[in-house]
């Protein structure tokens, strides 16, 4: 129902502690944008920051088309779900719904509508009388998500909402939220250190570290174009092999191996950068094949993931189940060039 | 548990050891310990109990715990302190002077903890510090300022509040002192206390809409029951047992003297009268002990369960 | 005895009853109003102000103004006249007997160690015990009950519990009579010249322990309160992990209450400090159990030598300080934690 | 909820709050009223009241009593304050006496009938009233009581064929003999509920000096020119020191019972059967601890009493007396009326009928006492030749209680007694220049 724009925005705790350093997104009306970072990267301090819940060094943060920065937090027609839920332990379920709605002195009936809608959407009839303690853990989420909800808030934030659930529930709940920003055609915006999370649920990923905004873009993109060494390797699983290298031209000179680049740069050294998917038992066509002395092998049923020394370099190779290989063995692998990536040596920034 | 812990020496168990002999004593020990303790604890005041149904002197010459043979015992001393003393009045001037001289302080100082648990402002811990350094200011030093700024500034004596009429304002010196001297305490306690509350309840009540009263009244304050319980109940007894600051601050004075002014005057200077004491203990702690039972259910087991934690 | 009294003024009880709240309430609320009609920027600065104001007034009036008199006082004579630190001088004068010397030792170290280490400890222990019984608001009211005797009827108590016979006479106070009921001597709890008669342990003891006596019930309640707020998965989990009741104790419920010991503590530091009601009541500072606050209050009303008074009281302030610097890191490591 | 609902909800409180301060009830009362402090409580308060309530009936005055046991705290902050009451009475002179170098307190030489005062009341009264030798009267004494009494069973000295001492020598005499019959003469007991502990061990030493120094001494000793560590009051330690015996064993329990036993139990290992001890040295208000604890004792048959005999037979007949003073703080005429009434022996008739004290006015009828033995110690005071006022209380409160302090310490260990007496000498020379 709005889009949010931070305009050059910057937290500063003490002269020389910056939390976020000149951040510049524009969020969408109904996009759910995950922020995505390790942790203290400044990612729920942006977050707070559109909250209202701290104050903004410089630049402006605008919902709609109106500055908020020096609108209170209740003002600016948010909602916000806390990785610890924050509810109220002394109100029933059915209070701790209600309660952003009394602050809005809203009728009783209408007030009463809308629990009960939310509740409905979430699930919670049957609990709606109980206190948060008498709830599991994911129930007390939900709780937190229909405080959120009742107020049909112009932006939903959501602080890391799953990582004090287990691992099942997490994926599930997943699945709920996606579906529930579809019904709800709200602006979403979630904040996460756990990349799996933002690249499923993101319509648009912003990657986050030190408090510089590293790249905005679809799950896709950030995938498959990675803006810097950063994102490469904080993007997927297993992480992506990374290979000094000596550029001449369009050749790529590792310890182990010569790579075919795609396109031609200058001289010099660099980062080799490729997923381990790129690393195959597959023969490459443009002659960039490699021999992997091979330390461990992970078979995890679909997939076979080959640890090893490539050279003096530790990489990663997903290949075949049905390849027999076993640690000690030397494979031989070929590398799809067409999805390598090179990062300047210096500035890590990507050439492509 | 400690306790039970170590009263089951191993070395006992290479020995002779039924195993239902070690099983009763471990089931049983904490419930020996817990009540053996509880009675040692007693041990004073039941003596004191059992003296104040004694005739006086017999108390001189033979032990309480020897009240039994002979069986004797009196009311006389219940009796003459009921006879004696202004029972009536002296607890209507009790509560007169215990619930403001505790309300005060305790609101008062809820709205300053709050304050300094969440609110930024410049010095706020000098002035937190400075208030705890405060709880060590000896009272007796205190009367004679306050009482002149009282007596020759504002004019103000119990005599011609008094005669004003409005009711309660005799005391009102009374309370603002119980109030001054209680409020270091109270800060402190219900600060630290505020202090530890998870801020993400404020910032969500604060999302949601709450201003700084609707957070303070309807979030901290429920939450604090256990504090404010605890904190109620020491500034009550700290006031409903005071003697010294009522006797400078309103004095001594039938009409507006509390109970244990009333309960000091029953012995003579010369101290004649003491067994009466005996008794009139008893009659000065009905009244805390209700108060304490009525507001023991409040310390229940974990109120803020299920509000943060995952 | 007339009871009428009580009821005939019951409306005026309720009066203020009802309406000393009803002015604070409005006080906040009125406050609140203000503040909300304020610009937005000014509105955090000022409205601090409104809520610690009236705190910060009567402790100003009460408290802090008088003290500040008082460290005026502490150089002046009598007459008013500047005496430079010569009132400090014969506080700390002909150690380690005179002056106030004696009164510090008792306060510095034997109030301030056994007092505050009794009654924390008996406090924790009680309230993890009880929390294990299902009876227990009832013992736990049962401990308490000294807290609602007031210090006056408390040293009447622990004067009879103390009392003292001759050897060979029967024993009329409990712990005489306990004492030689196993063939000892009887002891002279509160004049005793244990070990010495310059240094006095024993009876300083017996003050100390009525003193504790009656305050345990304020740790117990308030440990007991913040016990209650460790959840019990964290306890369970500890226990999960194979940790023995005394690990789960030390490792787990101990580090989770020490905010709350803290607080507790420094209370309990301060009360040390300003020990008096026992001692004015028990022994009048006879005997070696001189403390500070009774010497201030000696000096101040009987000897009306206020600048004595005053002296003693800034050397317990000053008492104070190390207390002060411990709770100022305590709360700036919470501060660092949010 | 806005601040406004809070407001709303707010109104009807004030609203009660309002209505009840104006229903509040209103009026002053106009026939006057005079305000005292005194530390009469229990029993002595209710005599008090006696005395008080012909005044009232037939003045129409208000009197707004106070009673406090800690006088001096509450009296001072009070003074100090600014918000003195009108009249005080106090068990002890010194902090009267304080007020008037002060000149809080108003001279009383208008307030009262001096003529008719001097009638009633003997000289050595009134000249105690006038603290600051100025020629003004700052106290009037109302009631009194004898000390230096040695209270006795007559039943135990006929049983043993004890006779009672006539002189110091029979004394010394009678202690031995009682000693060497197995039981320790004397009870004494010195614990008096804390801070005034050791007081009654001074009522000794006081007796002793007086009759062993004589008044002159006695008077420069309350004055605080004649050192502690001079012979003469040395001497009066030793004197007490050969009635505690070597190592207090004189005295029934030694010293650790002398110390922890409370002033008013003394008399209970007298009553014991057989007797503990046999004499003690209290003042003439013990009676009523007496009968207390043992209520089927009868004054006269079952204990009685025999003044200190001389120590120095030039001194004969020196008791040493105390008593309780008034002053004047505010002059109303209230106040004045009441001081009045109190010198008088219709008002001092009152208590002395209820007794436990002794009138001061002269023209109190010796019959009015209500038993033989307050009549006894009532000629006592009449006919006393030198008449002193209680030594320890009239010294400056400082050194009063170090005095008090210093005997506790001469009880646990004679031996200590000059390093004793150099203390209370350090005492002697700050403690009249503070105050």
């Amino acid at each position: 129902m709005a889009a949010v724009t931070y305009d050059h925005v910057v937290k500063r705790y003490t002269a020389d502690v910056t939390v976020v350093k000149d951040l510049n997104v524009d969020i969408k009306d109904k996009e759910f944008m995950v922020l995505v970072g390790p942790s203290g990267c400044g990612k729920s301090t942006a977050l707070r920051m559109l909250a209202g819940l701290e104050s903004i060094t410089e630049g402006q943060i605008r919902i709609g088309d109106r500055v908020v920065n020096n609108v209170a937090a209740k003002d600016r027609d948010i909602a916000m779900v806390f990785q610890s839920y924050a509810l109220y332990p002394h109100m029933s379920v059915y209070d701790n719904m209600a309660f952003p709605l009394q602050m809005q002195h809203m009728k009783k009936d209408e007030m009463d509508r809308r629990v009960k809608n939310a509740s409905k959407i979430l699930g919670l009839d049957p609990f709606l009388k109980r206190k948060p303690r008498a709830l599991s853990g994911g129930q007390r989420q939900r709780v937190a998500l229909g405080r959120a909800i009742v107020r049909s808030p112009k932006v939903f934030l959501l602080d890391e909402p799953l990582s004090n659930l287990d691992a099942k529930l997490r994926g599930q709940t997943r699945i709920e939220l996606q579906k529930l920003h579809r019904e709800l055609e709200t602006t979403f915006i979630y904040v996460t250190h756990d990349q799996v999370e933002a690249m499923t649920m993101g319509d648009r990923i912003a990657i986050m570290n030190a408090g510089i905004l590293q790249q905005v873009g679809t799950p896709g993109d950030v995938y498959d174009h990675p803006a810097n060494l950063f994102v490469a390797g904080f993007i997927g699983t297993p992480t992506m092999n990374f290979v000094p290298v000596t550029t001449s031209d369009s050749t790529a000179k590792a310890s182990g191996f010569e790579a075919k680049l795609p396109k031609s740069v200058p001289a010099g050294k660099g980062t080799l950068g490729f997923r381990p998917e790129a690393l195959t038992d597959r023969q490459s066509a443009d002659g960039s094949n490699l021999q992997m002395k091979v330390d461990v092998v992970e078979r995890l049923g679909s997939d076979q993931y080959l640890y090893g020394q490539v050279g003096s370099d530790q990489v990663t190779a997903r290949v075949d189940p049905r390849m027999k290989v076993a640690p000690g063995d030397t494979a031989q692998l070929g590398l799809d060039t067409r999805s390598i990536h090179l990062f300047d040596a210096e500035s890590e920034v990507a050439f492509f | 548990m400690t306790v039970a812990a170590a009263a089951q020496p191993t070395t006992v168990a290479a020995r002779f050891s039924p195993g239902w002999i070690t099983q009763l004593l471990q089931r049983y020990m904490l419930h020996v310990v817990v009540i053996g303790l509880t009675v040692a604890w007693m041990l004073p005041t039941i003596g004191l109990l059992v003296s104040s149904f004694r005739p006086f002197a017999l108390t001189k010459t033979s032990g309480w715990w020897t009240a039994l043979s002979p069986l004797e015992f009196t009311l006389q001393n219940y009796t003459d302190v009921l006879d004696q003393s202004n029972l009536g009045q002296a607890f209507f001037n009790s509560f007169m002077v215990s619930v403001p001289a505790t309300v005060i302080p305790v609101t008062i100082g809820a709205f300053a903890a709050y304050a300094f648990a969440w609110m930024k402002f410049p010095a706020r811990n000098w002035i937190f510090l400075a208030l705890v350094g405060l709880l060590a200011v000896p009272l007796q030093l205190t009367f004679v300022p306050v009482l002149s700024f009282y007596v020759n500034t504002l004019h103000w004596t119990t005599s011609n509040l008094e005669n004003i009429g409005i009711p309660g304002l005799p005391w009102v010196p009374l309370w603002l002192a119980h109030a001054g001297y209680g409020l270091p305490f109270s800060i402190y306690l219900l600060a630290n206390f505020f202090r530890a509350l998870p801020s993400d309840l404020f910032e969500s009540a604060e999302i949601d809409g709450a201003g700084t009263l609707t957070v303070f009244f309807r979030i901290i304050l429920p939450l604090s029951v256990p504090a404010l319980a605890s904190l109620v109940i020491f500034q009550f007894l700290w006031v409903w047992n005071d003697l010294l600051v009522a006797l400078i601050y309103v004095g001594g004075a039938p009409e507006v003297a509390p109970l244990t002014v009333n309960l000091a005057d029953l012995t003579t200077s010369l101290g004649q009268g003491s067994n009466l004491l005996t008794s009139a203990a008893f009659f000065s702690m009905v009244v805390p002990l209700i108060v304490f039972l009525s507001l023991q259910r409040y310390f229940v087991r974990g109120i803020l369960a299920g509000s943060v934690k995952g | 005895m007339d009871f009428s009294v009580l009821l005939q003024d019951i409306p005026t009880l309720l009066v203020v009853i009802i309406g000393v709240p009803a002015i604070l309430a409005a006080y906040i609320v009125g406050g609140e109003f203000l503040v909300r009609r304020l610009p937005d920027k000014n509105r955090p600065q000022v409205r601090p102000w409104i809520w610690v104001g009236p705190a910060l007034i009567l402790v100003a009036g009460y408290l802090l103004l008088p003290a500040i008199g008082t460290i005026g006082q502490s150089f002046e004579n009598n007459a008013g006249n500047w005496v430079g630190f010569n009132n400090y001088a014969s506080q700390f004068a002909d150690f380690p007997q005179g002056g106030a010397w004696v009164a510090i030792r008792n306060n510095v170290i034997f109030w301030l160690i056994f007092y505050t280490i009794f009654t924390l400890a008996f406090g924790l222990v009680l309230a993890v015990l009880f929390d294990r019984v299902r009876y227990e608001s009832v013992v736990k009211s049962l401990i308490f009950m000294p807290m609602a005797i007031s210090s006056v009827a408390l040293g009447i108590i622990w004067i009879f519990m103390y009392q003292y016979s001759p050897t060979g006479e029967s024993q009329v106070g409990t712990l005489n009579a306990i004492i030689t009921f196993f063939h000892h001597d009887p002891v002279v709890w509160l004049q005793d010249q244990w070990p010495s008669d310059k240094f006095n342990l024993l009876n300083n003891l017996a003050l100390i322990g009525a003193a504790t006596w009656g305050i345990t019930g304020f740790s117990m309640v308030i440990l007991s309160a913040a016990l209650k707020g460790i959840p019990g998965e964290l306890l369970e989990a500890a226990r999960v992990d194979g940790a023995g009741e005394l690990t789960v104790f030390r490792r787990v419920i101990f580090p989770l209450m020490m905010p709350t010991i803290v607080v507790v503590g420094t209370t309990l530091v301060i009360f040390a400090l300003k020990a008096f009601d026992v001692v004015y009541v028990m022994t009048g500072g006879n005997y070696n159990t001189d403390v500070l606050a009774f010497r201030m209050y000696e000096q101040l009303y009987t000897a009306g030598n206020s600048g004595h008074a005053s002296a003693v009281a800034v050397i317990l302030l000053i008492a104070v300080i190390p207390v002060l610097i411990f709770n100022l890191r305590q709360f700036r490591a919470v501060e660092a934690r949010r | 909820m806005r601040a406004s609902t809070w407001v709303r909800a707010l109104v009807p409180l004030l609203g009660v709050i309002v209505v009840a301060v104006g229903c509040g009830t209103g009026g002053a009362s106009n026939a006057g009223s005079v305000k005292v402090i005194a530390v009469w409580s229990g029993q002595e308060q209710a005599s008090f009241m006696a005395v008080l309530k012909p005044f009232i009936d037939s003045t129409g005055i208000k009197v707004q009593y106070e009673s406090t046991r800690d006088e001096d705290a509450i009296l001072k902050t009070r003074v100090a304050a600014g918000n003195a009451p009108d009249l005080a009475a106090a068990p002890s002179p010194q902090l009267l006496t304080q007020f008037a170098k002060q000149g809080k307190v108003r001279p009383l030489n208008d307030a009262v009938d001096m003529s008719a005062l001097q009638s009633s009341t003997s000289q050595g009264w009134i000249k105690l009233g006038e603290p600051l030798n100025d020629g003004k009267l700052y106290q009037i004494f109302s009631w009194a009581a004898v000390k230096g009494l040695i209270w006795y069973d007559p039943k135990n000295f006929s049983a043993k064929n004890y006779s009672v001492p006539k002189t110091w020598q029979d004394l010394l005499t009678l202690q031995s003999t009682i000693k060497s019959s197995g039981t320790p003469p004397w009870c004494i007991a010195v614990a008096s509920g804390g801070a005034a502990d050791g007081w009654p061990a001074s009522d000794w030493l006081k007796e002793i000096v007086l009759s062993q120094a004589g008044p002159d001494v006695y008077d420069k000793w309350v004055a605080g020119t004649q050192t502690w560590t001079s012979t003469e009051i040395k001497s009066a330690f030793q004197t007490f020191g050969t009635v505690l015996g070597p190592n207090d064993s004189n005295v029934y329990g030694g010293k650790n019972t002398i110390l922890a036993t409370q002033f008013g139990d003394v008399g209970t290992p007298m009553f014991a059967n057989p007797p503990k001890c046999y004499m003690l040295n209290q003042a003439s208000f013990i009676t009523t601890f007496f009968t207390s604890a043992v209520p089927s004792l009868q004054a006269g048959t079952d204990f009685t009493f025999f003044p200190l005999p001389d120590i120095n037979t030039s001194y004969t007949g020196a008791h040493v007396v105390a008593g309780d003073s008034w002053s004047m703080f505010n002059d109303t005429p209230q106040a004045r009326q009441l001081i009045k009434y109190l010198t008088t022996a219709q008002a001092q008739d009152i208590w002395v009928k209820r007794g436990g004290k002794l009138a001061v006015n002269k023209q109190v009828s010796l019959d009015d006492y209500p038993d033989p033995l307050s009549k006894l110690s009532a000629q006592i005071l009449v006919n006393t030749q030198i008449a002193k006022y209680d030594a320890t209380d009239n010294m400056p409160a400082d050194m009063k209680n170090a005095a008090w302090k210093g005997l506790l310490k001469f009880i646990s260990n004679q031996n200590d007694l000059n390093t004793i007496l150099a203390d209370l000498d350090k005492t002697q020379k700050t403690a009249y220049t503070a105050a």
